[in-house]
């Protein structure tokens, strides 16, 4: 009997990095931005036939407003991203923006705040975030104590969120504006817009959260394995309502960002949002049952959808055609994935 | 002794829970306002979520057999505005199954990407509802569709006509309700679905054609949609291109409420038809009571978590959930 | 006597309306290696739990160091120095080796980051104890299962454990893997860890365990020492009576070839496969997980698509491409994951045992209740199935009656060949023997029935014919009248013997 | 680096543009929600068709879907390729002005159409071309008044209002005119509730539904426009009870004027979604050509009743 000698093979401990991706999670996260590239290559060729305009699509400043547009979905969407890794969804997000815009508009002509002058403004920033933060434990909180799944949970509170930002004024829109907010919301620094700061600021605090904490990695943990998670002594609820509460606070911050610009909020601002933000994390690759998904590939996701919006318009499509583009894109896309992620023919058939 | 009467009353709100939600729910209003069990108000409401219902019938197979529709509302956009407009071209005998047959192709899309291709169905049919939606604009050119001779036509007789003083559009809600009610609780292929949604390997183990058994349920569930857009174009001869827009999650909290798992394998028809007319009331009840519409929004939204918390609860048979 | 590093007194636990312990006393002695066996359903699982914190105990006492102790939480519990390696699988497939050794205990910088540097230093350390071969930075999802059962092994080994309870651990391992891990747990006996074994498998128990103690129904029955007992006494004390487990040739006569496969091959999984079985007759398949038995049996049920090969049913080629062509054929498949493959758990026994025939059971458009409830019946009293009605809900029933109703779906369908993998998988003893039996009868009754199995005493005792599988080829075919343990373990590690046929 | 080659660029763009902008005009227009109703429809083929017809414009044409976010978006997009003039129908009357003040920093005329923005913004528009919706509802109350009176019950009569989708600008003025106005004209008419009808002929007719269950006497509706009063107006017919209540609505739509014909729908407000485009357009170009165009450039929204329907073409859409 030729009895191998044990080798202990240790991995040389290099610095203090996290772990690094699989091959093929590089390519698969990598998809995204070669989709973009394409957007982006198809749009300024067929601009050149179609558009009226005479800039250039891939023109420096259009491509800033392009990071600035994708700031309102895209700050949701990250805050989404984390959900879905950690094994839940939130439906309410788009509601959640439309309460916490209210709180932010509503809450300046307070007469205690109105006397503050501008120092109002960073409190009613707090006030609307306080409002997201909240919301998004209130969801937190059931999907923890009932234990009912966070998509049946969410869309109960979609409605019910949607309800409470229709009675707090009636059907009518809640405004204020405040031009040193706007001036501060349109200003640009170092070339890029306040939306975008707050974009980027969010995508690497939360890259940095998902990838560097204890947190981050318990959440994947979560998604990708709830019952080891639990043996391990991960208590998962608490990670469930932080992930919530860090979603509303995030989709308040989205109102914050653009409400601040905007200083008017309809009742029905935000619907169909939460769609939108979970039709770019999907784009990004994060996987639906959990435990998989990446901040940046979701960054991906939004600017794919934002840059689509924005060619087609480019290219004079019209609302149906964009419809239609969007929704087959989606499923494209969908099915792509699946066809790279195939074991090919030794696969079980069920 | 009194422990057994407990479990019980609780096996009793276990398993019938949302019917004795929807009784209590009755009798408070009724007090509240007796205009809300009058035999019109009733059967108006019923009629009103007849459309909401059939196609909510389609949506439990659906999710039975452990998917997602939320393109239905899109969907039933689509139908309507196509049958409408073939109403005019083809005439109503030729555009009711020539409708019928464009619906059921998108279904067949949806089917075949869900059933046979095993891609996400929340995403598939999320794609879907936007691309449908495209789809009707093409067709209708963005125009409100409307039957030209709105008093030569026999079209209504879905929306708005009645046998024996019974409204149409009630008769068709309570006969497709009946037929697919038989379909999932007696036949082959209902079992069949419950397997599947219950567990897919093991349905394969088993030898069930899986991917046809979903394939199926898109299909049943866009027949049920064409139908809903029949009653719908019917009702009014006329309409916009968003007549379905939202609905989907409107049938989906229905269906929910119901009590059907959405990770399938669970639900029946009768339940779903009862989370149909608790939406339908509680709309028409905050209404006559003189509450704001969006009052219902929060109404709705307690209920739901209340019914499928008792609904969970029941199942593992403690109050509170066990995540720590 | 030194004092042990585990005691549990008077354990009870109630859930409504059982009684899943009573009273349950046992003691770990330092550097004591102490088996824990009984039926399932005896409530070794639910014991086990009480220790890791994940249950609380109604009654009785736990000491540690004879200090008494209350866990509320697995983390307690392992911050107490108990430790538990779980039987299934608890691993987080998408993350890194490390990151699934210190699950749930990451170590932390300030802020709440993780210190990778230490986290990385301290799995090396546990890896190289270990003697495996891959990194720390591995995806987990990307080992094989053999090697992620070893990191499993190796969160044990992130605390100084006092006590590490191993529930079932050797399920998926190879000899070579069984070995390293017996190292392991000797090692861990050096440093004067008491450790509690839980398995099925007699011959490791009498291998490596000191003390042997047993459950049933949820009380204690006593503890053995292991030198001093034999197979017989430990199955008496479990069951309550001695089980058969001796060879088992068919005495009847054989009929025609039922199934004959020639030259079938799937990419890696397996190549150039040859057998036949003939009615009446009980082929067994021996070999270690992955060998390529189970690929087999998927190919022959329709679930895979060979790329070579024939298969003759009744001696017509078959063409087999989904399991509807194989059940036509008369072909019945028992899985080997009975939870994941073989029930629909949410149904009712009834549903579950006519699913694949329930096309045929009509009358008109719908399903004949009495059809259904007849089969039902005719199988619960012919497989002895215990259910208090044809509407109990399958995931409710013991392992054991799970397995009866799966094959009972089978032999409703009169099958030609019913492929039968690991028949005894997580069943409990009694139960074990029951269904030894039946697969006995079923061959007597003319069926043709391939037994897959990892377990050699299983083999040998219902099998007329073994095939021996290596590494996706048949190694060698042995008559149950030729065959020894010893050629039987070389075939199945892919030694050859000089055969001088 | 970057900065000289933005500035090549921007000078080149601008060099272009300014010899484009000698024979074409480049107008811009982002549109509330095309495809949700036929005006707004009807509305964009006849924006493109007017612009079609006039060689001296082209147009870049862009629908924000209903989502105030991605109108923003699309007026930032219409700034950033430096169109000639833009034309906005504002998904929120007031959350669109920060956007509209940066086009007007930019030098480019914007033009509001159809649904008027709030008064902060009102300097930094060239001009608003549309109905005027406040006196749209005030002249429906009229309508629903005189009615009243020909019928002899403008003491006694109680009615309910179907409002437009709740937060759009006119369908919040429509309401405000018409609230504002029945007391002055009827004092003694009660408007016994009013719930939105979301500008959907389906969600109206169930409003109705309740409406009729809950009120025994019901003598008028208004409709925020004609698609939910035929929405209403089917409700009362299934319920029988059509010929006791007198219908009035605003933008006559086709379906309104048939019904108006056969005598069952009363009268509405006469808008026609060409004039419309064609007003906003026209305003856009003779801004460009520095003429002197009014602030507020109402297109005229006459009256029509069953007395007076032949004097108007049945609507197109």
């Amino acid at each position: 009997m030729s009895q191998s000698t044990p080798q202990p093979i240790a991995s040389p401990v290099e610095a203090d990095t996290p772990p690094r991706k699989s091959r093929s999670a590089l390519f698969v996260q990598g998809a995204i931005w070669g989709f973009v590239v394409l957007e982006l290559i198809f749009f300024s060729v067929a601009g050149r036939f179609l558009s009226v305009s005479d800039t250039a699509f891939l023109d420096l400043d259009n491509m800033l407003l392009l990071l600035k547009q994708s700031a309102p979905i895209g700050i949701i969407a990250l805050g989404m991203t984390i959900i879905m890794i950690n094994g839940n969804i939130d439906l309410s997000v788009g509601a959640t923006f439309a309460l916490s815009a209210i709180v932010l508009l509503d809450s300046m002509t307070w007469p205690f705040m109105a006397a503050m002058g501008d120092w109002a403004i960073p409190l009613a920033w707090l006030f609307a975030l306080g409002t997201g933060v909240v919301l998004g434990a209130i969801n937190g909180l059931i999907v923890w104590k009932t234990g009912v799944d966070a998509f049946i949970v969410t869309l109960g509170s979609m409605l019910g969120y949607r309800g409470l930002v229709f009675m707090y004024n009636g059907e009518q829109p809640t405004s204020h504006l405040n031009w040193t907010l706007v001036d501060f919301a349109e200003a640009q620094f170092l070339g890029l817009h306040t939306a975008t700061w707050f974009l980027l600021g969010t995508v690497l605090v939360l890259w940095l959260v998902m990838t560097r904490t204890v947190h981050g990695r318990n959440a994947y943990a979560i998604g990708n394995n709830r019952e080891a998670a639990v043996n391990a002594g991960i208590r998962v609820g608490p990670h469930f309502l932080i992930n919530f509460m860090l979603i509303g606070f995030l989709a308040a911050l989205s109102a914050v960002v653009f409400y601040s610009e905007s200083g008017s909020v309809n009742p029905n601002d935000g619907m169909l949002y939460e769609l939108w933000a979970i039709t770019a994390v999907v784009l990004g690759g994060t996987k639906l049952s959990g435990g998989y998904g990446s901040i940046i590939s979701t960054l991906g996701g939004v600017i794919a959808i934002q840059l689509l919006r924005k060619g087609l318009g480019y290219i004079g499509a019209d609302t149906e055609t964009v419809n239609l583009v969007i929704g087959l894109i989606l499923i494209a896309v969908l099915f792509l994935d699946r066809q790279l992620n195939r074991k090919g023919s030794e696969e079980l058939k069920i | 002794m009194t422990a057994l009467t407990k479990a019980g009353i609780g096996g009793l709100l276990a398993r019938q829970g949302i019917l004795v939600a929807f009784v209590v729910f009755m009798i408070v209003f009724a007090i509240a306002n007796p205009r809300f069990i009058d035999i019109d108000n009733v059967s108006g409401v019923i009629r009103s979520s007849a459309i909401l219902g059939v196609m909510a019938l389609g949506v439990t197979f659906v999710v039975i057999g452990g998917n997602l529709d939320l393109s239905v509302g899109s969907m039933m956009s689509f139908s309507t505005i196509v049958v409408l407009d073939l109403h005019d071209t083809l005439g109503p005998t030729l555009a009711i199954p020539a409708m019928f047959a464009l619906t059921l192709c998108l279904g067949a899309f949806i089917g075949f990407l869900v059933g046979y291709l095993r891609l996400n169905s929340l995403i598939v049919t999320l794609g879907m509802l936007s691309a449908i939606h495209g789809l009707t604009l093409m067709w209708s050119g963005g125009q409100n569709m409307d039957i030209a001779d709105k008093w030569g036509t026999w079209f209504g007789f879905f929306g708005r006509g009645s046998i024996a003083g019974v409204p149409v559009p009630i008769l068709m809600f309570a006969l497709a309700a009946v037929v697919l009610s038989l379909v999932l609780s007696k036949t082959p292929f209902g079992r069949k679905v419950y397997a599947v949604g219950g567990n897919g390997t093991a349905a394969t183990f088993s030898g069930v054609p899986r991917a046809r058994v979903v394939f199926m349920t898109y299909i049943i569930s866009a027949a049920c949609v064409a139908t809903a857009g029949l009653m719908q174009a019917s009702r009014s001869l006329g309409s916009q291109n968003t007549v379905g827009q939202g609905m989907e999650l409107e049938v989906l909290a229905a269906v929910i409420l119901g009590g059907a798992s959405l990770l399938g394998g669970s639900g029946t028809i009768f339940k779903t038809v009862i989370g149909v007319l608790i939406l339908g009331f509680i709309q028409n009840g905050l209404l006559l009571i003189g509450l704001e519409f969006y009052v219902q929004y929060v109404v709705t939204w307690v209920i739901i978590i209340l019914a499928v918390w008792l609904d969970v609860a029941a199942k593992r048979s403690r109050l509170w959930s066990p995540i720590a | 006597m030194t004092q042990p590093v585990l005691r549990l007194e008077g354990i009870v636990k109630t859930f409504p309306g059982v009684r899943a312990l009573d009273g349950v006393d046992l003691e770990v002695r330092p550097g004591e290696v102490h088996a824990l066996m009984g039926e399932n359903g005896a409530g070794k699982s639910t014991l086990m739990k009480v220790l890791g914190g994940i249950l609380q105990p109604n009654e009785g006492r736990i000491y540690i160091a004879e200090q008494p102790t209350v866990m509320t939480s697995p983390i307690e519990a392992k911050g107490k120095g108990v430790v538990f390696i779980h039987q299934e699988l608890s691993l987080a497939d998408e993350l890194t080796v490390a990151e699934n050794i210190f699950l749930g205990e990451l170590p932390r910088k300030s802020f709440g980051r993780v210190d990778w540097a230490r986290l990385y230093a301290e799995t090396d350390a546990i890896l190289s104890q270990l003697r495996v071969r891959f990194d720390a930075r591995t995806r987990v999802g990307d080992l094989s299962i053999a090697n992620q059962q070893m990191v499993e092994i190796a969160r044990a080994l992130t605390v100084d454990p006092r006590a590490v309870i191993f529930d079932e651990p050797t399920a998926s391992l190879t000899d070579a893997e069984k070995s390293v891990l017996f190292d392991v747990i000797a090692d861990l006996q050096k440093k004067g860890v008491g450790i509690i074994y839980i398995s099925h498998r007699m011959e490791e128990i009498f291998r490596i365990t000191d003390r042997i103690s047993v459950l049933r129904d949820g009380s204690y029955r006593g503890t053995l020492v292991t030198k001093d007992t034999s197979e017989d006494e430990v199955t008496q004390l479990m069951i309550g009576r001695s089980l058969d487990l001796s060879r088992n040739a068919s005495h009847h006569e054989l009929g025609e070839v039922a199934l004959e496969v020639r030259g079938l091959s799937c990419g890696h999984l397996y190549r150039d496969v040859s057998f036949n079985v003939r009615k009446g007759e009980v082929l067994g398949f021996y070999g270690l997980v992955g060998a390529g038995r189970t690929e087999i049996a998927e190919t022959l049920f329709g679930l895979r698509t060979p790329d070579a090969g024939t298969i003759r049913i009744d001696g017509k080629e078959a063409r087999i491409t989904s399991p509807i062509d194989a059940i036509r054929q008369g072909i019945g498949l028992v899985p080997e994951d009975r939870k994941g493959q073989g029930l629909v758990l949410g149904m009712n026994c009834r549903d579950n045992m006519t699913l694949p025939q329930v096309d045929g059971l009509t009358s008109g458009p719908f399903v004949s209740d009495g059809a259904e409830i007849e089969i039902f019946d005719r199988y619960k009293d012919k497989l002895d199935i215990r259910t208090p009605s044809w509407r109990q809900t399958v995931g409710n029933l013991s392992g054991g009656n799970q397995q009866k109703i799966v094959i009972g779906k089978w032999l409703s369908m009169r099958p030609e060949v019913l492929i039968v993998d690991e028949p005894t998988r997580g069943i409990d003893v009694g139960s074990k023997s029951e269904i030894h039996n039946l697969i006995r009868d079923l061959a007597a009754q003319g069926y043709a029935v391939i037994v897959i199995s990892s377990e050699m005493p299983e083999v040998l005792h219902v099998s007329d014919r073994i095939v021996a599988m290596y590494s996706g080829k048949v190694m060698r075919e042995f008559t149950s009248e030729e065959v020894t343990e010893d050629s039987l373990i070389q075939a199945i590690s892919g030694i050859v013997p000089d055969r001088a046929a | 680096m970057t900065r000289t080659l933005t500035a090549a660029l921007a000078a080149t763009t601008m060099l272009t543009g300014a010899a484009m902008a000698q024979d074409t005009m480049i107008i811009g227009i982002t549109q509330n929600n095309v495809g949700v109703d036929s005006y707004q429809t009807t509305y964009e083929q006849a924006f493109i068709a007017a612009a079609e017809a006039n060689d001296a414009v082209e147009t870049v044409v862009l629908d924000a879907g209903g989502d105030v976010a991605r109108q923003i978006a699309q007026m930032e997009d219409l700034i950033q390729q430096q169109v000639d003039a833009i034309i906005i129908w504002p998904t929120n009357g007031e959350a669109v002005i920060p956007a509209v003040r940066k086009a007007s920093q930019a030098d480019i005329p914007v033009i509001v159409t159809n649904s008027n923005i709030a008064e902060q913004g009102q300097d930094f528009i060239a001009s608003f071309s549309g109905p005027d919706n406040i006196t749209q509802g005030q002249r429906a109350a009229e309508i629903m008044c005189d009615k009243f009176k020909a019928d002899g019950i403008e003491t006694e009569a109680k009615i309910v209002q179907i409002s437009g989708q709740p937060g759009y600008t006119t369908a919040i003025e429509r309401a405000q005119g018409f609230e504002e106005r029945l007391p002055e004209v009827c004092p003694d008419v009660e408007l016994m509730e009013t719930q939105p009808g979301d500008w959907n002929r389906e969600k109206s007719q169930q409003v109705m539904e309740a409406f009729l269950t809950k009120y025994d006497d019901i003598d008028g509706v208004y409709a925020g426009d004609d698609n939910m009063g035929v929405g209403a107006l089917n409700a009362a017919k299934a319920a029988g009870r059509a010929g006791d209540i007198t219908f009035v609505g605003a933008t006559n739509f086709a379906v309104g004027y048939d019904a108006m014909a056969a005598g069952e729908y009363w009268g509405s407000i006469y808008q026609s979604p060409v004039d419309d485009a064609e007003a906003a357009l026209q305003t856009a170009i003779d801004v460009l050509n520095g003429e002197d165009v009014p602030k507020l450039n109402y297109f005229d929204t006459p009256k029509i009743t069953q007395d007076n329907m032949q004097e108007f073409d049945k609507p197109v859409f």
